[in-house]
């Protein structure tokens, strides 16, 4: 027989957070009445030091075996009062949050009785819950100290490079016949004007030239198995297939500016882009004495719902390269809202105006008409349409995802948001970052990005992936499924519902799950027919003691 | 019937509707205080029996908020827990249940307004079905 | 003459079909194959057509007996297990049944009993290899009867299988039946004749005579029910179009009869003529068609 | 299911018996059917006032009475009827080991399959005792003939599909492509078969397996 | 790798690379010159696009600068000197005295509470209150107090000693002394972050003469549920006023007990008491009918591009202002249903990630009211509402328009320390103000093995921010593999 459950139940004012809207002391003394509880106690921030050592020191004193804190989100919070029962010398699993402020006080502030029958509810099946936790450990496995980075752009090279200069391997894919990307294309960057060609082949040397760096062209990723630390990746390249075993994973896939076609009467003559201007800016093969740019071609609209970030900075950039390419020559950029952020590119936005071109805006319910030599344009400015001359029109397409980046997106089992782009774990603080740890994320494949922008986000995915790389090992918690051989009938029910085809078959007929590659989701638990597989994380008896605990019993009853 | 207040159990995923609960409370939107939530790492994690159990124990109403259509963290979880309740609506409507007292809903981590609308929305069908005809002894 | 000696004359030969109905009311089916019995060699009765349920093929076909009309008793292996199939056939003989279509039947599961125990003990193939040993004298088992039938045994094939694998499953199975014994083959509704004339050449030197199938048409409803409903007939669109355009329906439909007609009068070596209540429009048909 | 609770009406205590072998495999009658069923007649017979006590179990082969008699033992006086969530020969063991008691089955046995995929089974053999798929490319024509023909397709697929069923690929169209594969179309140009529908045995020794003395043979 | 890096900072941008550094097993130092680490990002209410809790999402990573092992958090320090170069720094750095053993305090708050003095929270910008012994906030790392020494009565020589004498944990420490010592470090990370630019240059806008014309960092703490209001949305006015009733009650009770113990104690009254009382009451009255037609807020406008894109003052554009405001509009409906937002723009820059979505969703979604023009000047209308002149570049129309509250989206500036730094540590700033880098290595600075993240480089949002950092960490990471 186990030790005798000793659950401490902590609630917590949040300073008025919850205490003003919840009877804090209510909540205490009803808490008390449930099983196996073996003491309460209120804080007024139960996450601040106070609190947490507050925590230990009653678990240590009092004996206590399970903790239940009733205070905010256990998605910020957990980690916390987690570590602070290790501390306390229990797992740090015996340890059960309920989220009484944003899920309670917050939310029923006008409703207080009834919010705080709903408090008293969720800590019951909290406390319900918390009897039947189980410890879980951690385990580890070792790293394979190389990296795949998928693209060979200005992003994905300077990644690859950057993890080569850290020690380890890198395996550099990219799907054309030549690596450089978008910058192949490009004539010269703002706002230093470098050249784009000298800049991309720099890289493409230095990659070349880096023993640790195996680079691979007409390259696409096959399949992808394992987990961090330890992925096994098949890939060919032309008609050569490999495979081979990678700690981590850098998607820097990039995207590609939209072709407008049927918008604008856009010919890829008259009416071109901007990256064939600048195909002809690098050529020296322009001569157009009157250039119409229209910005938010394609974008912006319900369609192609954003702004693609680069766009008005490549007009900007190109309308001043054509005034120096051909004399006298006039510019006029049509736009909706000049995105010009930050220092430098606002010194741009203003150089171009000083130095002449001509800024005009419309708006989407009132787009520009793009005629035989001539475009027509409300001007706000004048009040009245104007039309103006145009030798060329050069319409401005934003980026857009790459046509593979859904296929690799399902190779790699990482997602792509509504415009394909892929994304990230989480857009504010983990924006390189996938939410299968171990594969990053840079460059245009994130969203659209300018070469400053697309480097240091390289380094960046370089440095979250150095830090996989940089250890001999990675440690995970047990929060996995887990077969029970004895009552598995073998059904491969599991292996079939698995989104990440972790389950697999042994010898003898019985499924068996590999924790390093469990992602720890629970769908196999549920559909298991023989409910054979154990999930300590969310245990099916877990669950229904919080079922079991949505009323109140009639009389209390011990469990033990 | 007018003060019957439904006891209604949520099976919320870590990763979205749980975050849109959150949102929904540090935005202050207000809902009934109905619902009670049961977070799972997944709504994959949610079986038939969860939810009959939940109906068997008091709750008059239950639904499974997931991450939106394609989203799933877990890739396919709120699609098998959508099918799930698809059967335990058939099994309910065998042993004279309204089906209605279970749903799957759909939201991102970003929508603690739908979160709050869903609870609204859930409250006033339980309401309007009456309390669970297990349940005829509390009311 | 009977539809044996037609067959063996070496004339064009015209059959047709009638199906009983659910009761026992058999004086106006009666009344319909009057008007035809002139006109065509013999009269198939259907068994319980689409596994619905319905008066029996032997009853009614005695009958036809009894008003001179030479009856081709359709008998399915769905209903009836070897005991019952080698009974009736004695029985229909003794009635005066000389014909006998072998055929395996619809599922119950198309018809109005759908959860109908289906039998299916025998298919079409062993079914005509047992009216082979019971004109033999003998039945399944080797015992020997006393007294036995001579049924001339026929059978069915599908030429407007859709596929390749279908009707290449087709015509090997009409071989087979021809090994069982079938001797002439009344085929499905047909309504394409270039793909008529490819099937015929396939099964050029078959010893079997072979009767081209024709439903009548009777609406643009009709032709798009059948295309979904009815297993192995294909309505092809532009007769259907045909049909929709034209002022009188009876009579678009009875033009297109008659053209399937003349154009299977160089390919086979008969028609099999599907009225399904049209009767009265058969000899029109045959007038304008010349036979 | 109304069948069930009908089977159930008169009793109060109900042991729901799982069977840890095929249906398991089959997704029924595994531990988490029998929590749902069991669930399933609390929660009717509550809402009709007659609440009832269920138990639960699952044994590892209910065919097996070794099986299945420790587990019932230890149960013995517990429950009033076994509602039993095995195929109809668990229903049957159970039933013939505790005469006493109430055995009712809650599945309906379907038949012998194969997963296609998960969620989808596919009859593929009838234990008719006259096994033909040597010469049929490997699929049954017993089972997924919709008639069980023995000689080639009937007249009525359309597009390669049962004229009973959509879903349900015409079996002679596939066995004629699989014999096609195999180059052995010609086992199509057969003499005619009839199927020979065998008694069933009801039971089947097997000597050599048996326990006890060996039959001498002179 | 022996040598550690120094990050100076505590911001977001400084929080992550720190943390990248110490993940990859490098030593860092992290000098924050407040007393808890968490910059402007833990001041947000909210993060756009996604609406994030700023400090929730931000908490987990304040605590574990906090607890990993290869980091060494030094808040409420300075960096007084860095001399060396790549790969061997010596830098000298300062920790002030918080006058509070950060050992004992267990942050339980009892000294603030019976501390006497009251002086303007510097964290909810002025719009509330705290003691002279104070916690920067609430959830603040390292969660302990810091006595203000400029404040406490008893570093001006007055009786007190109140809060050594309830602190239970004995951990205020009167004598405490700032401590200088030398940290040997081969590279330096500089995330300094921004300063928030003073509106009140601007005479024509009123910022600091019109109570309800705040800035959109003000207007985070008014909506926060943990700031001045408890995130009740109320005009500045209004809580003027509100204060001015408490104080003046406050001082008409004593006022009364002091009369009321003149006359036990001498049977006199004093008629210069009576006098005072007597006008208190009258102003009370006057304030009180004030007070009760005070309205809710109904109408806010948000002004965009103040002190920035502007040749006065700052030409740069601040890069987050117009989808903050977007933000702080949609986040003030969700407190208010009935409010009506109206953002007067010069360009909408919404151009990152799910940025234009956001803007979208605001317009069709919360009905924000989007306004292409620059505001002229804004001044105080009659009802104590400020008005504002706006031409609407679209019609070519002056307006004037009357709101509760006018939010002024300030500019990003350099922050003030930056200049110091730049000559202490010997790296280049950019015309701007801000760390000079270029787009090849965006994270470098003109000074070996110095490198930079976050809005000391320039403005940006939190993502890039976050980027940069990590980027800033695998540089340094690879100097000292280099020279360390």
């Amino acid at each position: 027989m186990e030790t005798e459950l000793r659950i401490g139940v902590f609630v917590c004012h949040c300073g008025i957070n919850i205490a003003g809207v919840l009877n804090i002391e209510d909540l205490c003394r009803y808490a008390d009445t449930l099983p196996n509880v073996a003491m309460v106690q209120a804080n007024v921030f139960t996450c601040a030091q106070k609190g947490t050592s507050e925590i230990e020191k009653v678990v240590k004193e009092q004996g206590l075996n399970r903790v239940v804190v009733a205070a905010c989100t256990p998605r910020t919070h957990e980690p916390i009062f987690r570590a602070c029962c290790q501390e306390a010398g229990i797992n740090p699993y015996f340890f059960e949050m309920v989220n009484i402020r944003e899920h309670c006080s917050w939310v029923h502030r006008h409703n207080k009785v009834y919010a705080q029958a709903k408090a008293r509810d969720l800590i019951r099946m909290a406390v319900a819950r918390a009897s039947f936790l189980e410890p879980i450990g951690t385990f580890s496995s070792r790293v394979e100290p190389k990296a795949m980075v998928i693209g060979a752009g200005v992003a994905g090279m300077t990644c690859a490079l950057a993890i080569a200069d850290q020690g380890f391997e890198v395996i550099l894919l990219e799907k054309e016949v030549r690596m450089g990307g978008l910058l192949r294309h490009l004539h010269k960057i703002a706002p230093c004007d470098v050249t784009a060609s000298k800049l991309i082949g720099e890289k493409v040397a230095a990659a070349e030239k880096d023993d640790r760096v195996k680079c691979f062209t007409s390259a696409r990723v096959e399949e992808v198995t394992g987990c961090i630390g330890n992925y096994v990746v098949k890939f060919s390249s032309g008609q050569e297939s490999y495979t081979d075993k990678v700690g981590v994973i850098v998607v820097a896939t990039g995207g590609v500016p939209l072709e407008p076609v049927d918008l604008f009467n856009y010919d890829g003559k008259r009416v071109i882009t901007q990256s064939q201007l600048e195909a002809r800016l690098k050529k020296g093969d322009i001569e157009a004495k009157s250039v119409v740019m229209i910005q938010c071609v394609g974008a912006r609209i319900p369609e192609r719902n954003y702004c693609s970030r680069i766009c008005c900075m490549v007009a900007i950039k190109n309308s001043l390269h054509m005034k120096k390419a051909v004399k006298d020559a006039k510019v006029f950029v049509l736009f909706r809202d000049i995105q010009a952020y930050g220092v430098e590119n606002e010194a741009l936005f203003l150089k171009a105006r000083e130095e002449g071109v001509r800024f005009i805006r419309y708006r989407l319910d009132n787009p520009p008409v793009v005629e035989d030599g001539r475009v027509r344009i409300y001007h706000p400015g004048m009040g009245k349409e104007v039309s103006l001359p145009a030798d060329l029109v050069v319409l401005s397409t934003p980026i857009v995802a790459s046509s593979d980046s859904e296929d690799l997106s399902k190779v790699l089992k990482v997602p792509v948001d509504e415009n394909k782009f892929f994304l990230e774990a989480h857009p504010k603080l983990s924006p390189l970052d996938f939410a299968t740890s171990g594969i990053y994320l840079c460059g245009n494949a994130r969203f659209p990005a300018t070469v400053r922008e697309a480097t240091y986000q390289a380094l960046g995915a370089a440095s979250r992936a150095s830090i996989i790389l940089s250890h001999d090992t990675i440690e995970r918690v047990g929060t996995v499924a887990a077969v029970e051989a004895e009552l598995c009938s073998g059904c491969f029910v599991c292996v079939k519902v698995c989104p990440y085809k972790v389950p697999r078959m042994n010898e003898n007929g019985k499924a068996e799950i590999e924790p390093m590659q469990c992602q720890g989701c629970g769908i196999c638990v549920a559909e298991c027919p023989a409910e054979a597989i154990r999930f300590r994380y969310a245990s099916d008896e877990q669950i229904t003691a919080a079922c079991n605990a949505l009323h109140a019993p009639q009389e209390i009853r011990s469990e033990n | 019937m007018s003060s019957f207040e439904p006891l209604i159990a949520v099976f919320s995923c870590h990763y979205c509707s749980y975050a849109a609960a959150d949102l929904a409370g540090s935005s202050r939107i207000q809902y009934p205080p109905n619902i009670r939530i049961i977070k799972v790492p997944c709504t994959g994690r949610v079986s038939a029996n969860h939810i009959l159990k939940a109906l068997e124990r008091g709750a008059d109403g239950v639904y499974v908020a997931g991450c939106l259509e394609g989203t799933c963290h877990f890739i396919s979880g709120n699609y098998k827990a959508q099918k799930r309740v698809q059967y335990v609506k058939a099994l309910l409507s065998e042993i004279n249940i309204e089906p209605e007292r279970v749903e799957m809903h759909f939201m991102s981590a970003a929508q603690g307004s739908k979160f709050a609308a869903v609870a609204a929305e859930m409250t006033d069908v339980i309401k309007e079905l009456g309390p669970s005809p297990l349940n005829h002894s509390r009311y | 003459m009977s539809l044996k000696a037609a067959l063996e004359s070496g004339k064009f030969v015209v059959t047709a079909e009638v199906a009983p109905g659910k009761g026992t009311d058999v004086e106006h089916l009666l009344e319909d194959a009057a008007v035809i019995k002139e006109r065509v060699d013999a009269v198939n009765v259907t068994d319980l057509q689409s596994s619905v349920m319905r008066l029996g093929s032997m009853a009614f076909s005695h009958f036809l007996t009894d008003v001179g009309i030479d009856p081709v008793y359709q008998v399915t292996c769905r209903d009836r297990n070897c005991l019952a199939l080698q009974s009736d056939l004695l029985s229909a003989w003794a009635l005066g049944i000389k014909n006998v279509l072998a055929l395996t039947g619809d599922h119950p599961t198309m018809g109005d009993h759908p959860k109908a125990r289906p039998v299916f003990e025998l298919d079409s193939v062993s079914l005509l290899d047992v009216i082979g040993k019971l004109n033999s004298g003998v039945d399944m088992a080797g015992n020997e009867l006393k007294g036995k039938p001579d049924f001339l045994p026929g059978a069915v094939v599908n030429p407007g299988a859709d596929n390749e694998a279908a009707l290449d499953l087709q015509i090997m199975k009409m071989e087979t039946k021809i090994k069982a014994g079938a001797k002439f083959f009344q085929t499905q509704g047909v309504y394409d004749l270039d793909a008529f004339e490819k099937f015929m050449k396939r099964v050029e030197g078959f010893d079997a005579k072979i009767l081209g199938g024709i439903i009548l048409l009777k609406s643009v409803g009709m032709a798009r029910f059948m295309n979904k409903n009815v297993a192995g007939v294909f309505v092809p669109e532009p007769l259907i179009q045909e049909i929709k355009a034209a002022e009188n329906k009876a009579e678009a439909s009875i033009n297109i009869a008659v053209r399937l007609v003349e154009g299977m009068k160089d390919l086979c070596h008969g028609v099999h003529i599907m009225a399904l209540g049209w009767e009265s429009k058969i000899p029109q048909i045959l007038d304008t068609a010349g036979l | 299911m109304e069948e069930i609770l009908t089977m159930v009406e008169e009793f109060d205590r109900i042991l729901v018996l799982g069977c840890g072998g095929c249906t398991t495999v089959c997704c029924a009658g595994g531990a988490r059917e029998v929590e749902t069923l069991a669930t399933l007649i609390r929660m009717d017979r509550k809402q009709k006032g007659k609440p009832v006590e269920t138990l639960e179990a699952v044994t590892e082969l209910q065919c097996e009475p070794e099986s299945v008699k420790p587990i019932l033992e230890k149960l013995a006086n517990q429950y009033d009827v076994v509602l039993s969530m095995a195929c109809g020969a668990g229903v049957q063991t159970v039933a013939q080991l505790f005469p006493n008691h109430n055995a009712l089955p809650a599945l309906n046995t379907l038949f012998t399959g194969r997963a296609e995929e998960h969620g989808v089974w596919t009859e593929n053999c009838l234990a008719c005792g006259d096994c033909v798929l040597w010469r049929t490319g490997g699929i049954c024509p017993v089972t997924r003939c919709a008639k069980s023909l023995m000689n080639g397709a009937c007249g009525g697929a359309s597009e390669g599909k049962c004229e009973v069923s959509k879903d349900r690929p015409c079996a002679w169209q596939e066995i004629y492509h699989a014999l096609k594969r195999l180059d052995k179309l010609h086992y199509l140009k057969q003499e005619p078969q009839v199927k020979d529908w065998p008694v069933h045995p009801g039971k089947v020794v097997r000597e050599d397996l048996r326990e006890g003395e060996a039959t001498r043979v002179d | 790798m022996g040598k550690g890096v120094l990050v100076i900072g505590g911001g977001i941008a400084g929080i992550q690379t720190c943390l990248d550094l110490a993940d990859q097993g490098i030593t860092v130092y992290l000098v924050e010159c407040l007393p808890c680490i968490g910059g402007k990002m833990a001041q947000l209410d909210k993060t756009f696009p996604t609406n994030d809790c700023s400090i929730c999402i931000m908490g987990p990573k304040l605590f574990e600068v906090e607890r990993h092992p290869k980091t060494h958090l030094l808040a409420y320090s300075e960096v007084e000197a860095v001399s060396g170069q790549a790969g061997d720094f010596t830098v000298k750095v300062r920790k002030k005295a918080r006058y509070v053993d950060e050992e004992k305090c267990t942050a339980c708050g009892l000294c603030a509470e019976k501390c006497p003095v009251t002086l303007p929270d510097e964290f909810n910008l002025g719009m509330s209150t705290r003691s002279a012994i104070y916690k920067h906030f609430p959830q603040g790392v390292p969660s302990v107090y810091t006595i203000d020494k400029s404040a406490c009565r008893v570093f001006q020589g007055k009786k007190c000693n109140i809060c050594a004498k309830v602190c239970e944990a004995k951990a205020v420490d009167y004598e405490q002394e700032d401590t200088v010592f030398d940290l040997n470090v081969g590279a330096i990370i500089v995330a300094a972050g921004f300063d928030v630019f003073e509106p009140s240059d601007i005479k024509a806008y009123g910022y600091g003469t019109i109570p309800d014309v705040i800035t959109s960092m003000e207007f985070e703490r008014l909506i926060n549920a943990s700031g001045p209001t408890g995130g009740h949305l109320e005009r500045p006015s209004s809580l003027n006023t509100k204060t001015e009733v408490k104080q003046l009650e406050r001082r008409i009770r004593k006022a009364k007990a002091r009369v009321k113990s003149l006359e036990k104690d001498g049977g006199r009254s004093s008629e210069e008491i009576q006098e005072t009382l007597e006008r208190m009451n009258e102003r009370l009255a006057i304030i009180r009918a004030r007070e009760a037609s005070l309205q809710e807020v109904k109408e806010i406008a948000f002004v965009q591009c103040v002190g920035s894109r502007d040749f006065r003052y700052n030409r740069h554009c601040c890069s987050f202002g117009c989808m903050h405001s977007v933000k702080e509009a949609i986040v003030a409906i969700e407190h208010s249903a009935e409010l009506q937002s109206t953002i007067f723009f010069t360009d909408m820059r919404a151009y990152g990630k799910g940025f234009h979505e956001y803007c979208m969703r605001g317009a069709s979604e919360y009905g924000i009211r989007f306004v292409r023009g620059r505001v002229a000047e804004i001044g105080q209308g009659d009802e104590d509402r400020p008005f504002l002149w706006c031409e609407d570049m679209e019609t070519q129309e002056v307006n004037k328009h009357p709101f509760d509250l006018v939010i002024l989206a300030t500019a990003c500036v350099p922050s003030k320390g930056i200049e110091k730094l730049a000559k202490m540590i010997g790296f280049e700033l950019d015309e701007s103000g801000f760390v000079r880098t270029d787009s090849n290595t965006p994270t470098s600075t003109s000074a070996n093995g110095v490198f930079v993240c976050g809005c000391a480089q320039g403005p940006m949002d939190i993502p890039s921010s976050v980027s940069m950092a990590s980027a800033a960490a695998l540089m340094a990471g690879r100097t000292l593999k280099a020279l360390g």
